[in-house]
């Protein structure tokens, strides 16, 4: 796969495949096309090459199927709506399933996914746009958790966030690899990623570099 | 005079070193425990240093740990919610950007920033006018412009890119884009150069020229570096600041930081 | 969001590679766009609009008051407006619907002073221009603080109540308006007055013209030029943002009242109509349509839409489709207007030439540049030129 | 009394024209951030082409109104396919703020001189739906024409308001004019969302139109004035609250119509332009106008 901008060329012709249920770290320094690389993935940029979740491959430039089969991102700054609710935020997360499910249903998956996030109860009918960083990153989460993800695109989810608040971040990616979902990870800090990655690769000058160093074990 | 005092990072051991700055003189740019936050976050946590008249000075940490925001107070480009900045020993707290710059902060971005469909060279000139504050209608019979240029050609030719000056800056690359805007940043003689990243995306070839042409830079004016790449700025910079959490880490010479536990977590896996 | 490429380049001499691919061979054929010719002095004091005064006077003289000549001339009177938009909403990027109201500040400056206070025409164009600047100072003082979209937002709210003021305002002759403003020139008979006020128009013209490319050539308008693209880039270089909106400001709006002076002036009456929304909607297209960062462009922008509108033709009555859809395909494929598109196709033509001159002009400029160093031991090497 | 409460007619009918084109305007500039100033010529296609359609080429009304809308319908479309997704979709063109004004006047001036070049300059207005003389309940004056117009405009500024307020699609329009990026990525169609919701007003404004029309009349010219007049009460209502314009609409009417019956008639609209003009200058993020973030 390779994604240019313009005629800046940002990844460069990049393999990478993601067992299920693994959690891959994609470390490296900013600028090196990590970035660039999930949100191609996710369809949100334009791409070379091919994408395939489940053996199925996705068609480029349509985010909507791949949210549909299965593969969500949560970006990078984390995108919120800040003039709507927590509790909006998070119930469009699983938008694309509304249509399959019901908007009864989608307003109680709501509850569901707070399950995983308790701290975010008492915000649900609070502006997004007022909430702290650490608790728009939760909402980021949990709105990417909403869809019901299979595969999950983490783009730096601990940027701009106290290192306690980080840790419970991390603390929550801990408990979902114990799950079936595969997460691809892209973080600066590889501190941070080897806590959790089940192994890392290491994108630079937008290739990947041969299969990294971390494991957690 | 004595450099910021010792920082604790976030293991709760002590890091950095009592060691006064490798340059000479006064301070010409300062900052006494300004905070900042952004929606609860701290982002910039009582951050006091101070930049001596000359040198090359690293500041490094991790994405999101304040470099920039740090980097947008001390230039004006956003308002501290406590603490003080001064420029040459005159509080400059309350100063806009605008008149920052003009009292010698200058500063580059992370990502470039250059007005488009225009020549390297207007670009540059653009920031050396003898008097910036001049009125319209007084440019009709004193347009400043020549003279600018002539300046902006100079700048250019220092950092070796004189040749392209002529040209547009959307046809340049990356790293010609650079140096033009590290040319704009000295243009105009100033004090202290704030360089945010100015290596970001170039490759090991073009970082070294980039570090060449700071290295030039810092010759008569303190120059300080935010670069993730600690190899590039280990080798170019005398004093080292780290900033962790908006909190400044560490703040001492080359060969202690290299040493130091802030090193170690900057590097990552290959001392975890 | 955008990161900025890894690509690897080893030199830094010559343009860049036009190709995707990092690192691919491109030769100086790649050359995405030509050396400009460097400007080592500054202009000569308002020769271009001179150049304008002297045309327009001989335009306005060949056609020697015909009915033509009466509709250039009114083109000409928006041509001072539009001009002003190019520094306004062209090169600064201030985006300001307040035209038409400093236009009619100006036509009924003109008339009111000369038809209530017995002026002369220059006593009132003096009065006019005085006037437009102060009311442009206090409006702008106010509205140049708004940050772009509600600075455009409030100025489009304002000819409205303008609007209505007028037209409620019996001492401004309401909906008739006034009638028996003096031309500029008085001549022997109507072909002559026509003429003579045609031809003072010209020079009005290249006045403002002048003014605008000077200033747009100084060192303010490289300000301009680095705050228009980026007010923060703008404020880190030393550019006083507020200073230069309400310049900006108040000289796009003092060109609109002269502009305002020359219709009255060259109509001999002013009605509500030029504070309409009609009459904002036909500047913006002519300056959108000609090109809003071209003097001349939309110069002969105004004064062919203003002949095409007032022409009996297929044309003027299928107006409002044609100018719609001129500005729509403008708006998608070359926002810089006709004059962008010309300026571009002969740009590729120059293309061709840029490898060659591209030699040229490095060569030069680097044993200029190697001298330049000669003193400090040359270390950068600008000897990587050629 | 009586003249109380026939200003307060005649001041809630003016004020649905203001209510009507200013929810029009909000809930699509909530949607795509863009506003829409040919919303007024879409009214003015309505009204002209139904009544030349019905009184020229002799077509039953109501075979007119629905050839108008569905006209207007595709009209929209079209604009749509043609500009909108190119520029928008595709990223060609013009950007900021020059696209948040000049594409939709491009389209205004072209129906415009479609408008000219199909009916003329005549004064147009669209059958009475509704015809009979003008009701008298109390001392209350009113027309029929202006019970529907007052009607239309509370049911569809409650309609809109509903729509975004309880409706998952609702939300999820919202977030389009939020976050372009964070809806893309939960699948939602911002595109999409923005085609259908300028179609639905283009055919809501065509619709007010025909129903408003034989009131006032309209030429080929009326358009950009409604616009404007919408621009004004989406302003009052902070731009993105449709349901909040219509109500600020109503409101701006009755005042108007008391300043200009108890004080003057001269200057009523003048004040009213002054305070939206202040608040913008010197409110702009209380209309979510701030700066543009760096």
């Amino acid at each position: 796969m390779s994604v240019s901008y313009g005629k800046f060329v940002a990844v460069e012709s990049v393999t990478l495949s993601v067992g299920v249920g693994e959690c891959v770290a994609v470390i490296g320094p900013n600028g090196h096309g990590k970035s660039s690389m999930v949100t191609a993935v996710a369809g949100l940029v334009r791409r070379g090459g091919a994408v395939r979740v489940f053996g199925q491959q996705l068609p480029a430039g349509s985010p909507g199927a791949a949210v549909r089969a299965g593969l969500v991102l949560v970006p990078e700054r984390r995108h919120l709506y800040p003039e709507l609710t927590t509790r909006d935020n998070i119930m469009l997360g699983s938008y694309s399933r509304t249509r399959r499910i019901g908007a009864r249903q989608a307003w109680e998956d709501v509850a569901g996914v707070l399950d995983m996030f308790p701290e975010l109860a008492r915000l649900l009918d609070q502006k997004a746009g007022t909430l702290s960083g650490g608790q728009q990153q939760m909402v980021a989460l949990a709105r990417g958790m909403a869809a019901q993800p299979r595969v999950l695109l983490l783009d730096e989810p601990c940027l701009g966030l106290a290192e306690a608040v980080a840790r419970r971040v991390y603390d929550w990616l801990g408990e979902m690899t114990k799950t079936d979902m595969t997460i691809l990870l892209v973080e600066e800090n590889p501190v941070h990623a080897v806590l959790v990655a089940d192994r890392a690769v290491r994108m630079y000058k937008g290739l990947v570099e041969q299969p990294g160093v971390a494991s957690h074990e | 005079m004595r450099e910021t005092p010792p920082e604790v990072n976030a293991n709760g051991s002590s890091a950095g070193s009592d060691q006064p700055a490798p340059g000479v003189g006064p301070a010409v740019l300062a900052c006494h425990d300004v905070t900042k936050s952004y929606g609860g976050v701290l982002a910039v946590d009582s951050v006091s240093l101070e930049v001596p008249l000359r040198g090359l000075f690293g500041l490094c940490g991790f994405n999101g740990a304040g470099k920039s925001t740090l980097f947008n107070l001390l230039a004006g480009s956003v308002t501290a919610d406590s603490g003080s900045v001064q420029i040459d020993g005159k509080d400059a707290t309350g100063w806009s950007a605008m008149r920052r710059a003009r009292s010698g902060v200058a500063r580059t971005w992370q990502t470039v920033r250059l007005a488009h469909g225009r020549t390297a060279v207007d670009n540059v000139a653009a920031a050396c006018l003898q008097n910036p504050g001049q009125w319209m209608l007084a440019s009709l019979w004193r347009p400043q412009a020549a003279p600018a240029r002539e300046r902006a050609w100079a700048a250019l030719e220092k950092l070796g890119i004189g040749h392209l000056g002529g040209q547009l800056v959307d046809g340049l690359t990356l790293e010609a884009q650079r140096l033009t805007e590290l040319a704009r940043a000295i243009v105009s003689e100033p004090t202290v150069l704030l360089a945010d990243e100015p290596a970001s995306g170039l490759s090991a070839t073009q970082r070294s020229v980039l570090a060449e042409a700071l290295t030039t830079i810092s010759e008569d004016r303190a120059v300080v570096v935010v670069e993730h790449d600690l190899d590039m700025l280990t080798s170019i910079s005398g004093h080292m600041w780290a900033m962790v959490e908006g909190r400044l880490a560490y703040s001492g010479d080359v060969e202690t930081f290299r040493a130091s536990p802030v090193h170690a977590r900057l590097r990552g896996i290959e001392q975890a | 969001m955008t990161e900025p490429a890894a690509t690897d380049r080893s030199t830094i001499s010559g343009p860049a590679p036009s190709g995707p691919a990092a690192g691919s061979s491109a030769g100086p054929a790649d050359v995405l766009s030509g050396v400009r010719r460097v400007r080592r002095r500054d202009p000569v004091p308002l020769g271009a609009g001179l150049l304008i005064a002297v045309v327009g006077c001989l335009v306005l003289v060949v056609m020697d008051g015909s009915y033509l000549g009466l509709t250039v001339t009114t083109g000409v009177g928006y041509a001072i407006v539009t001009v002003g938009m190019v520094l306004q909403l062209g090169y600064s990027r201030q985006l300001a619907f307040s035209q038409s109201v400093f236009m009619g500040v100006g036509a009924y400056g003109t008339g009111v002073l000369e038809t209530k206070y017995n002026f002369s025409s220059l006593e009132s164009l003096l009065a006019v221009i005085a006037l437009a600047a102060v009311a442009a100072l206090l409006v702008g003082a106010v509205v140049t603080r708004a940050p772009g979209l509600a600075l455009a937002l409030a100025t489009l709210i304002l000819p409205l109540f303008i609007y209505q003021l007028a037209t409620f305002s019996s001492w401004l002759g309401s909906f008739s308006g006034i009638d028996g403003v003096a031309p500029f020139w008085t001549g022997s008979d109507y072909t002559a007055t026509l003429v003579q006020t045609g031809i003072i128009s010209a020079v009005l013209l290249g006045l403002a013209a002048g003014i605008v490319l000077r200033v747009m050539r100084s060192g303010i308008g490289l300000q301009l030029m680095a705050m228009a693209d980026d007010e923060r880039l703008g404020e880190s270089i030393g550019v006083s943002l507020r200073q230069r909106r309400l310049e900006v400001f108040v000289l796009g709006s003092v060109l609109a009242a002269v502009g305002g002076a020359v219709l009255a002036s060259v109509q001999g009456i002013v009605t509500p109509d030029v504070l309409s929304e009609t009459s904002e909607i036909t500047l913006l297209l002519m300056v959108f349509v000609a090109g809003r960062k071209s003097v001349t462009g939309v110069i002969l922008g105004a004064i062919v839409i203003e002949y095409l509108t007032t022409s009996t033709s297929f044309i003027s009555t299928n107006l409002g489709i044609i100018e719609g859809i001129a500005l729509l395909v403008i708006l998608l494929v070359e926002p810089d207007g006709v004059a962008g598109a010309i300026d571009r196709l002969l740009g590729r033509r120059t293309d061709r030439w840029a490898a060659s001159l591209q030699t040229w002009s490095a060569a030069r400029l680097g044993t200029r540049g190697q001298a330049a160093q000669g003193a400090r031991g040359g270390g950068n090497g600008a000897g990587n030129a050629a | 009394m009586s003249e109380f409460l026939n200003l307060l007619a005649a001041g809630l009918t003016s004020g649905a024209i203001y209510g009507i084109f200013g929810a029009c305007l909000a809930v699509w500039f909530r949607v795509c951030n863009v506003l829409n100033l040919a919303v007024g010529d879409f009214a003015m296609f309505g009204a002209i082409g139904s009544a030349w359609l019905v009184q020229t080429a002799g077509l039953p009304f109501i075979v007119g109104i629905i050839v108008v809308l569905a006209g207007v319908g595709l009209t929209a479309w079209l604009f749509d396919w043609v500009v909108l997704h190119t520029a928008f979709d595709r990223g060609a063109g013009a950007h900021g703020i020059v696209g948040v004004f000049f594409y939709t006047f491009g389209l205004s001036l072209v129906l415009e001189g479609v408008a000219r070049a199909m009916f003329g300059t005549d004064v147009y207005g669209a059958p009475s739906i509704w015809s009979g003389p003008a009701l008298h309940i109390l001392d209350f004056h009113v027309q029929r024409a202006g019970v529907l117009v007052i009607g239309l405009a509370i049911v569809s500024g409650l309609i809109l308001w509903a729509y975004l307020r309880f409706t998952v699609s609702g939300r999820a329009a919202s977030a389009c004019g939020e976050s372009v990026l964070g809806s893309r990525i939960v699948g939602i169609d911002s595109a999409k969302f923005r085609r259908r919701i300028f179609i639905m007003t283009a055919v809501l404004a065509a619709l007010f139109g025909i129903v408003e029309s034989p009131i006032t009349g309209y030429t080929y010219m009326s358009g950009p004035t409604l616009s404007l007049i919408g621009v004004v009460a989406a302003g009052f209502a902070a731009f993105r609250r449709p349901g909040r314009a219509v109500a600020a609409g109503l409101v701006i009417g009755v005042a108007e119509a008391m300043l200009g019956g108890y004080v003057s008639t001269s200057y009523n609209d003048v004040l009213l332009y002054a305070i939206l003009f202040a608040i913008i200058i010197f409110r702009p993020e209380v209309l979510g106008l701030g700066p543009e973030p760096a």
